[in-house]
């Protein structure tokens, strides 16, 4: 055991280590002779006391050691008794009571691990070495503090979609004061370019205006519409966004159009937004100091290549954004739907324009992407559209051509119904078949024809004669890559910003304080993006709310007498930015020393295997505590 | 003392009336636990020698093949029974070696407090 | 007659599930204090019964205990398990639960979980947590992960032999427990009663639940599990192992001749991730998926669903119509093939029900909030506020409010938490407003 | 298989020419009555509609039906309607065997007897029972089915009966639901055994009870011979499929395909065996053809009858 | 297949049959018709859906396989009423066949 | 009667999220196995530099299992980290002479009992064919 020895010097603190073998009412005793291990235990240098109880969770087992704390007999404590997830925090909170550092604490388990899967002299032999080497290792153990660090009382929201607005407006209900991000001049986001919401029926405007309305009504919430976020430094708690204010040229120009002079401040313009303040007229740039950043940069809807379905060749194929909006701006009370001045008696609606696409089947965009994922909200809206035109114009027939219904949410499965009640005939496609959209003889009476091959009719090829193709087109992520670089954001295979775990962080990144609302994660309709949105504000709420952030000490440290500031570590660090080289004076030399960021490490030790000076350690977890755990059990003897 | 055998008694005799209360309850429960043994010891008595495959036991033993396998699967978690190497379509099943006997026959000891 | 206990809480979780668990996390780490009362045994719902969970195909036992822990040991949750809401109203701004403890026969504070009750009671019981496929003790701990690590007495099998009371170390068995009604008040309430599976008996050309080798989906999650009841999926019957198994879609939705026709938006994707774990342990087997629409609708469920079809499960497009007892054990399905000759029947060592979703909780004279025509609970704001119920003060999460899967269920639990603390600090601000 | 074009022509000109759709004379095929004294007078009409007298007569001309099947002779069959005798009418009355005949119509005394032991004041008048019609309907002759019915309703309502006793699903089905529907006369309609007021028990123990589709499914009266046999101590042993999921016997399919009708027959009469008990029929069509598969078939009168005993 | 022909499906409303767009082509009914026939009767209801009414009245006497027992509407998952939207169209079969 | 460990001990690596609770839920369902067998508790064993193993194994360890949590690592990038490392360490085991087979990386979920045994039981078996390093 001379490592040991050699161990223990370098150590400052020197442990009086408490060790306490719980019988667990037999289950440990029934196969571990504990008095013996006891007696073992009593024999390590270092070790000042070991006691034994029947059960040491309960409240005498507790009391024996925190008396032992009180006196100042032990200053580490080993409990050996069953599995740590059952009662390490019991014991630390016993320790924390007793008015010691509750880190000072080791487990061994002597139960899940021995007495349950071993039986006889062999498992009182492997308990004595295991209680010694928490022993070993807690003679190692320093008090450590957590990580506290102050935090702003302030959330930067950026995005001024519903997700956007329904995060501002939730935590500054909580108290907290908020910046809403725009780019453009409008609030809404995607919801202003729908007429109603599916399944429900709400108006999509009257949406937007309560929530928008209740955002500007906020005195915590400063709404800075036409604004990009430029610059990004800081960690959680203490971010610093630059921001400059003015629109792009084709948002001044669309607002020109629109004779902003005439607009009301407050005003829910149709197919553009909630107009909240007039404009400034030269570019401005802020600063926001901001303690966790909302990211809900939404979506944008799928624009077809030309010639997919005919789109962009045949002035009668549009997309579903298209449709909604011509039929809101022209509404007639025909018996059939009028688009662009002509008669629609028959369209054909096509399901999956721009989603679920398949390499090898479908062709990838300009940058090599495809859509191979589900857009969600298409079929409710595909379906609610052709249920709303055949109740308002029983003259035009409706076809969708689909690979699967995914009426999958409450309400939606109806709508599906509905449609069928309403007369909307369906056919089905497979993704290798999909339908094609061709031209009409001239003697035809319709301008196009959509072909398929229906499985619902066992494969023979159906031909659909049509005056309108309707395109339903799925969500794209936004273009958000300066965000992705400025704030190192992860992107999914799918393009949309990936979370952290889907259930157990599903709204939170792997930086610190940075969050995620709406369709910028994944697509999603109006509830729930306004669900992810709460969400991300209840998180920010809990990271905030106490005004400070509190972490797990358990972080590198860097030795700075040892360290040579090789960089080795930097390099191999997992998350950027957590450790950095400083220049610093030693013995009257500039040289360059490793600094951990502790509110950005992870604990998880990358760099702890690369450092060649064994300079740079995780609190808690050091290799030195490990390698004289291996001593131990490698002793010929096992408490040697 | 006179005390706690008091309490000892009274302890005793709400016990009694207890299980008076439930008397038929205690009886069919009583008939399922003496067929259960049964087809316990039956079952180990198959796998004493060189185990089987459940429709090898359900055979031998009388007992339908989705009751050995129930049996078989509750042995199995209290450590009683072991499955081996696969037969055709079926898995053995052995007795445990070091079958934890004394965790199910065995008293804690209650004695060692050592406080 | 005692006193009813009365607690105060600021906030009371209805069901310690995922849901219930995530919200009332998210609101005690804004140190609101939350009481979660829970009907069953355990906490961690229907998630900590699961083998793993799609698209990720992680553990679910894996990412449910850091929660079920986190939230045991929260210095701000106080858990009730086995208890039954008797009834939640609210009176002026205070709500009030009327809670019943249902009796353990072992008293909390004294067992120490050492399962030695367990070892020595001589009744087997068929164990619900393992589909019934496997035996537990009348005296017992209800699983290897429920939280808390409590014993209790399931008195319907219970003999009164007395042999736990005798081998308990800390003497917690006590066979004269009575239910216990205690009241908590608090400022609001988030309903989070989950769901149960669509009752096999709702379809009778699906057997009824009486032909040998059908299994429901959670039965189907337990054989997937690796703690499950054979350690690995073997048929029922007679524990051969399968190689054939089928997956029959919309078993318990979007059926109208079986009173429900929503859909039940999560059997499709557990069906694949099923089909893939099994076709991961039995790499031979034929795996077939008899499906109408597959609703991968998810982050990247689309892709898991494509990459199912890759390893070569079968999709076949088609509701089965009859469900029958097969030669040997093997179970016959008939439905119309569209793409073939039409009207076939196929044969399957083993045949998975994907069972839907129907509500867990009716709050019919227990709560005055209101459900919907789909009898789970209703939401009045469900595109802005998605949590928002008819009660003032009282929200809904997860599967409560309709079927819902594990992603969109946590993040529903946060935003009802949202709704919670937001109601909370407004009658804050208006009681400051008025002092 | 038959064309359905050939045999609805015929029917339906059966039909309106002699009333039923074989084309013979109701005095041939309506008998049993002359040898039961029933009052002429009272509350309820018991109406038959023919069907259990029609069916030695389906029996006789499926097998005929049945030789020609898919052979160059099934074109003949649609010149069946100018070869009367052949196949319809006098000529299948004559071919019929009187043993059958008599069998069918001892399930109609049958029931009368049991009416009598439940004390139902019910009356018969020959010139009043008729056919419904019900097969035009079920083939899609909605014109011809419509017709005839009116025809029926009109009589019934001229005579004054407000309450009718059915004896088989079919014509209790189209009394029922389909003669207020499309001729807009109601009338009050029970069967038989939704009658029965007694207990007793010396019948069978158990029995497999055959619900029939319009029983079962269209009418939900399964569960009510399922009491009424209960209360003269006989137990159904539960079917596979039974009440609103209860599987067709084939019966109707002998007119269009024997053959397919077999196919039906022989599957339904594999589950019925399963249980292992004896068949109870409660429909003339069902009895019949159930017959055919060789199992053990009793009506459920002749069963019911037996316990009034 | 001929184009689709949209209005049949009203047409047909007259001979009682008004269901059949409600229906989404499951396969519940041919799956539970005793009589395991091809596709029969998903494959008239779906001619009917697109208006095909050459192939309802090429296959015409397929309709009188359907026995009218009434299985296929009882477990129909979307309450489409299949039996009912045959016996429809075997009126609509009569009726052209008297009408030609 | 305990299963009897063959020579040699065998040094496993668990991650506190994954393998640890994993080997918990063997101890549950009561599986015996040797023991030979000494569980470490760690964060990720990426932290462990390749000199480690070769020190464990000159200190007398005949077998060494890193039982991670794989792809399911809380910390993103970890176990990449931790496989090119596990490489290295393979290099210099056969520079060495010691045979590879006795540092094995595995990831074992909180319930894979089975795979946790597997894993246990195949190096006891190498490590009794091989005997001390």
């Amino acid at each position: 055991m001379t490592d040991k020895k050699t161990d223990k010097e370098t150590i400052p603190a020197k442990g009086k280590v408490g060790v306490y073998i719980c019988y667990c009412g037999g289950n440990i005793s029934d196969h571990v002779e504990v008095e013996k291990v006891r007696e073992s235990m009593e024999k390590i240098p270092g070790v000042e006391v070991a006691r034994t109880d029947m059960f040491m969770c309960s409240d005498p087992g507790q009391e024996m050691i925190m008396q032992d704390l009180k006196s100042g007999t032990v200053d580490r404590v080993v409990v050996a008794s069953c599995a740590p997830s059952l009662h390490e925090t019991t014991f630390r909170s016993a320790i924390s009571r007793a008015g010691a550092n509750p880190y000072i604490y080791e487990h061994a388990n002597i139960r899940e691990q021995v007495s349950w899967v071993h039986h006889g002299d062999q498992a009182t032999d492997k308990a004595i070495r295991l209680v010694a080497a928490a022993t070993a290792k807690a003679e190692g153990l320093k008090p450590l503090e957590p990580i506290r660090m102050e935090a702003r009382q302030h959330v930067t929201v950026i995005g001024g979609g519903i997700a956007g607005l329904r995060t501002a407006k939730d935590l500054a209900d909580c108290g907290v004061a908020v910046a809403l991000i725009e780019k453009s001049p409008f609030l809404g986001g995607q919801i202003a370019q729908l007429e109603r919401l599916a399944p429900t029926g709400d108006p999509a405007a009257d949406i937007v205006t309560e929530l928008a309305g209740e955002v500007l009504g906020d005195p915590g919430i400063t709404v800075h519409t036409c604004s990009l976020v430029e610059t990004f430094n800081g960690y959680v708690g203490n971010f610093t966004l630059g921001v400059k204010k003015r629109p792009p040229d084709t948002d001044c120009e669309k607002l020109s159009s629109l004779n902003p002079s005439g607009r009301t401040p407050g005003e829910f313009i149709p197919f553009k937004g909630f107009y909240p303040e007039s404009v400034a007229a030269r570019a401005e740039e802020l600063s926001i100091e901001t303690g966790v950043v909302v990211l809900a940069t939404g979506f944008k809807s799928y624009t077809p290549r030309r010639g997919e379905y005919g789109y962009a060749e045949f002035p009668e194929v549009i997309t579903l954004p298209e449709l909604i909006r011509i039929m809101a701006e022209n509404k007639t009370t025909d018996n059939c739907l009028e688009i662009n001045g002509r008669q629609v008696r028959s369209m054909a609606m096509i399901h999956c324009v721009g989603s679920r696409q398949i390499p090898g089947i479908h062709p990838e965009d300009e940058s090599g992407n495809f859509n191979e994922y589900c857009s969600r909200t298409c079929c409710s809206a595909t379906l609610d559209t052709a249920g709303t035109i055949r109740q308002s114009y029983p003259g035009t027939r409706i076809f969708e051509l689909y690979r699967d219904i995914r009426t999958y949410g409450r309400g939606q499965e109806e709508l599906y119904e509905q449609a069928a009640k309403n007369k909307v005939v369906f056919l089905r496609f497979e993704a290798d078949e999909s339908p094609e959209v061709i031209r009409s003889n001239d003697h035809d009476d319709f301008p196009l024809r959509v072909k398929v091959k229906d499985v619902l009719t066992f494969g023979e090829e159906v031909e659909v004669p049509v005056d309108l193709v309707v395109l339903a087109t799925g969500m794209e992520p936004n273009n958000v890559s300066e965000l992705v670089d400025m704030m190192k954001l992860p992107v999914g295979p799918d393009r949309f910003l990936l979370e952290v775990h889907p259930k157990l962080r599903p709204v939170e990144l792997p930086v610190g304080g940075i969050l995620l609302a709406g369709t910028c994660q994944a697509p999603m309709d109006v509830g729930e993006a306004c669900s992810a949105a709460a969400a991300a504000a209840v998180k920010a709420a809990v990271l905030l709310g106490r005004g400070y952030v509190e972490l797990d000490p358990f972080v590198a440290e860097v030795d700075l007498e040892k360290c040579r500031g090789t960089g080795a570590c930097v390099e191999a660090c997992l998350n950027e930015g957590a450790l950095n080289l400083v220049e610093m004076e030693v013995d009257g030399e500039m040289v360059q020393r490793a600094q951990v960021t502790s509110a950005l490490c992870w604990g998880c030790g990358a760099c702890v295997a690369v450092c060649s000076e064994n300079a740079i350690d995780i609190n808690g977890w050091t290799l030195k505590q490990y390698e004289a755990m291996v001593d131990i059990i490698v002793a010929d003897e096992a408490t040697a | 003392m006179s005390q706690t055998e008091k309490q000892k008694k009274e302890q005793k005799a709400a016990m009694k009336r207890l299980r008076q209360e439930r008397k038929q309850k205690i009886k069919d429960i009583a008939a399922t636990v003496k067929t259960q043994k049964e087809a316990v010891k039956a079952i180990k008595e198959q796998l004493q020698n060189h185990g089987g495959t459940v429709p090898q036991i359900a055979r031998e033993t009388g007992i339908s093949a989705d009751k050995v396998l129930w049996y078989i699967a509750a042995l199995k978690k209290y450590g009683e029974i072991s499955e081996a190497e696969k037969d055709g379509g079926y898995f053995r099943y052995i007795l445990s070696e070091g079958s934890p006997e004394e965790i199910f026959n065995g008293q804690p000891d209650g004695s060692q407090d050592t406080k | 007659m005692d006193a009813i206990l009365e607690l105060d809480f600021d906030a009371l979780i209805v069901g310690g599930g995922i849901a219930g668990l995530q919200a009332a996390l998210d609101l005690a780490d804004q140190d609101y204090q939350v009481a979660v009362v829970e009907k069953d045994t355990s906490i961690g719902g229907k998630m900590i019964r699961l083998s793993k969970v799609f698209p990720t195909l992680d553990c679910s036992s894996c990412i449910t205990t850091p929660k079920m822990a986190a939230a045991a040991h929260h210095e701000n949750i106080t858990i009730f398990t086995y208890c039954d809401l008797k009834s939640l109203e609210s009176e002026g701004l205070v709500l009030t639960a009327s809670i019943t403890q249902r009796p353990r026969y072992v008293n909390p504070d004294k067992c120490i979980g050492c399962r030695l009750c367990e070892y020595h009671c001589p009744v087997y019981v068929a164990d619900k947590e393992e589909g019934g496929f496997s035996a537990r003790k009348a005296a017992y701990i209800p699983f290897s992960n429920a939280i808390p690590q409590i014993a209790l007495i399931d008195v319907e099998n219970c003999m009164l032999c007395g042999k736990c009371a005798k081998v308990c170390p800390t003497q917690a068995v006590d066979y004269f427990q009575e239910p216990e009604n205690f009241t908590i008040r608090a400022k609001t309430a988030v309903l989070a009663t989950g769901f149960e599976l669509t009752p096999v008996e709702n379809k009778q050309q699906y057997g009824n639940g009486e032909i040998p080798n059908v299994i429901t989906s959670l039965q189907m999650e337990r054989l997937l599990a690796p703690h499950g009841p054979y350690n690995r999926v073997l048929r029922p019957s007679d524990g051969m192992e399968p190689d054939a198994v089928a997956f029959i879609q919309c078993a318990g939705s979007r059926d109208k001749s079986m009173g429900i026709s929503y859909c039940s938006r999560v059997c499709c994707m557990y069906a694949i991730k099923q089909a893939m774990l099994l076709s991961g342990s039995l790499p031979l087997a034929d795996i077939t998926v008899y499906y109408m629409d597959i609703r991968a609708f998810g982050k990247g469920y689309e892709q898991f669903y494509q990459n199912a079809k890759a390893m070569g499960i079968e999709f076949v497009k088609g509701k089965v119509a009859t469900i029958d007892a097969g030669a040997n054990d093997s179970v016959t399905l008939r439905y119309e093939d569209q793409n073939g000759e039409g009207v076939t029947s196929a044969n399957h060592d083993m045949v998975a029900l994907s069972l839907g979703m129907i509500p867990g909780w009716n709050p019919e004279g227990t709560c005055p909030v209101s459900t919907a025509a789909d009898r789970f609970i209703q939401t009045i704001r469900p595109k802005i506020a998605p949590t928002r119920t008819d009660m003032e003060g009282v929200f809904v999460a997860g599967a409560a409010a309709g079927p819902k899967d594990i992603v969109d269920t946590i993040t529903e639990a946060g935003a009802a938490a949202m709704e919670a603390a937001k109601y909370m600090t407004a009658m804050e601000t208006a009681r400051k407003a008025v002092a | 298989m038959y064309s359905p074009r050939d045999m609805i022509d015929i029917i339906a000109a059966n039909v309106r020419k002699t009333r039923n759709p074989f084309g013979m004379p109701k005095f041939l095929c309506n008998r049993w009555w002359q040898d039961a004294s029933m009052p002429a007078e009272g509350d309820a009409l018991l109406f038959t509609g023919l069907m259990y007298q029609f069916v030695p007569y389906i029996e006789k001309s499926t097998r005929y039906l049945e030789q020609f099947e898919d052979t160059p002779w099934a074109d003949y069959v649609r010149y069946a309607k100018y070869v009367p005798n052949y196949l319809a009418g006098m000529g299948l009355a004559l071919l019929t065997p009187a043993k059958e005949k008599k069998r069918f119509n001892a399930i109609l005394q049958n029931i009368t007897k049991i009416l009598a032991k439940s004390k139902v004041d019910f009356f018969y008048r020959s010139e009043l029972d008729e056919y419904s019609g019900i097969l035009l309907y079920d083939l899609g002759d909605q014109e011809s089915f419509v017709r005839h019915a009116e025809f029926v309703a009109a009589k019934l309502k001229r005579a004054g009966v407000k309450t009718l006793i059915t004896v088989d699903p079919h014509t209790t089905y189209a009394l029922k639901v389909l003669y207020p529907k499309y001729t807009g006369q109601s009338f009050e309609v029970k069967t038989y055994f939704e009658l029965v007021n007694f207990t007793s028990n010396n019948g069978y123990k158990r029995v497999t009870l055959h619900d029939p589709c319009f029983y079962g499914r269209y009418l939900e009266l399964s569960d009510v011979p399922t009491k009424v046999l209960a209360n003269l101590g006989i137990e159904c042993v539960p079917v596979r499929n039974s009440g609103l999921f209860t599987s067709c016997c084939g019966g109707p399919a002998e007119s269009i395909s024997p053959k397919l009708s077999k196919e039906v027959l022989h599957r339904r009469t594999e589950e019925l065996q399963s249980a292992g008990a004896p068949i109870i029929a409660m429909c003339p069509i069902c009895l019949g053809h159930l017959e055919k598969s060789g199992a053990q078939v009793e009506d459920l009168s002749s069963l019911i009858a037996r316990c009034a005993a | 297949m001929a184009l689709v022909n949209p209005n049949f499906a009203e047409e047909m409303e007259r001979f009682g049959a008004d269901a059949a767009l409600e229906c989404f082509n499951c396969g519940t009914c041919a799956a539970i018709c005793p009589l395991i026939y091809e596709h029969f009767p998903r494959k008239m209801i779906r001619y009917l859906q697109l208006g095909a009414k050459d192939r309802i009245m090429e296959n015409a006497s397929e309709l009188w396989r359907c026995l009218h027992c009434g299985l296929c509407t009882q477990t129909c998952p979307r309450e489409a009423d299949p039996g009912e939207i045959i016996l429809g169209l075997k009126r609509f079969a009569v009726a052209n066949w008297r009408r030609s | 009667m305990a299963i009897q460990g063959k020579e040699g001990k065998i040094l496993i690596l668990a991650t506190e999220t994954c393998a640890y609770p994993g080997a918990d839920s063997v101890g549950q369902a009561h599986s015996s196995y040797p023991t030979n067998t000494y569980i470490l508790r760690v964060r990720s064993p990426v932290m462990f530099p390749e000199q480690f193993y070769l020190d464990c194994f000159a200190k007398g360890i005949s077998g060494i299992i890193i039982m991670s949590c794989g792809e399911e690592c809380p910390y993103e990038g970890a176990y990449h980290a931790l496989a090119k490392r596990v490489d290295r360490v393979y290099q210099l085991m056969k520079a060495q002479e010691l045979d590879i087979r006795r540092l094995r990386l595995t990831a074992i979920c909180t319930v894979c009992n089975r795979a946790f045994l597997k894993e246990v039981n195949q190096m006891n078996e190498v490590v009794g064919e091989l005997g001390p390093p």
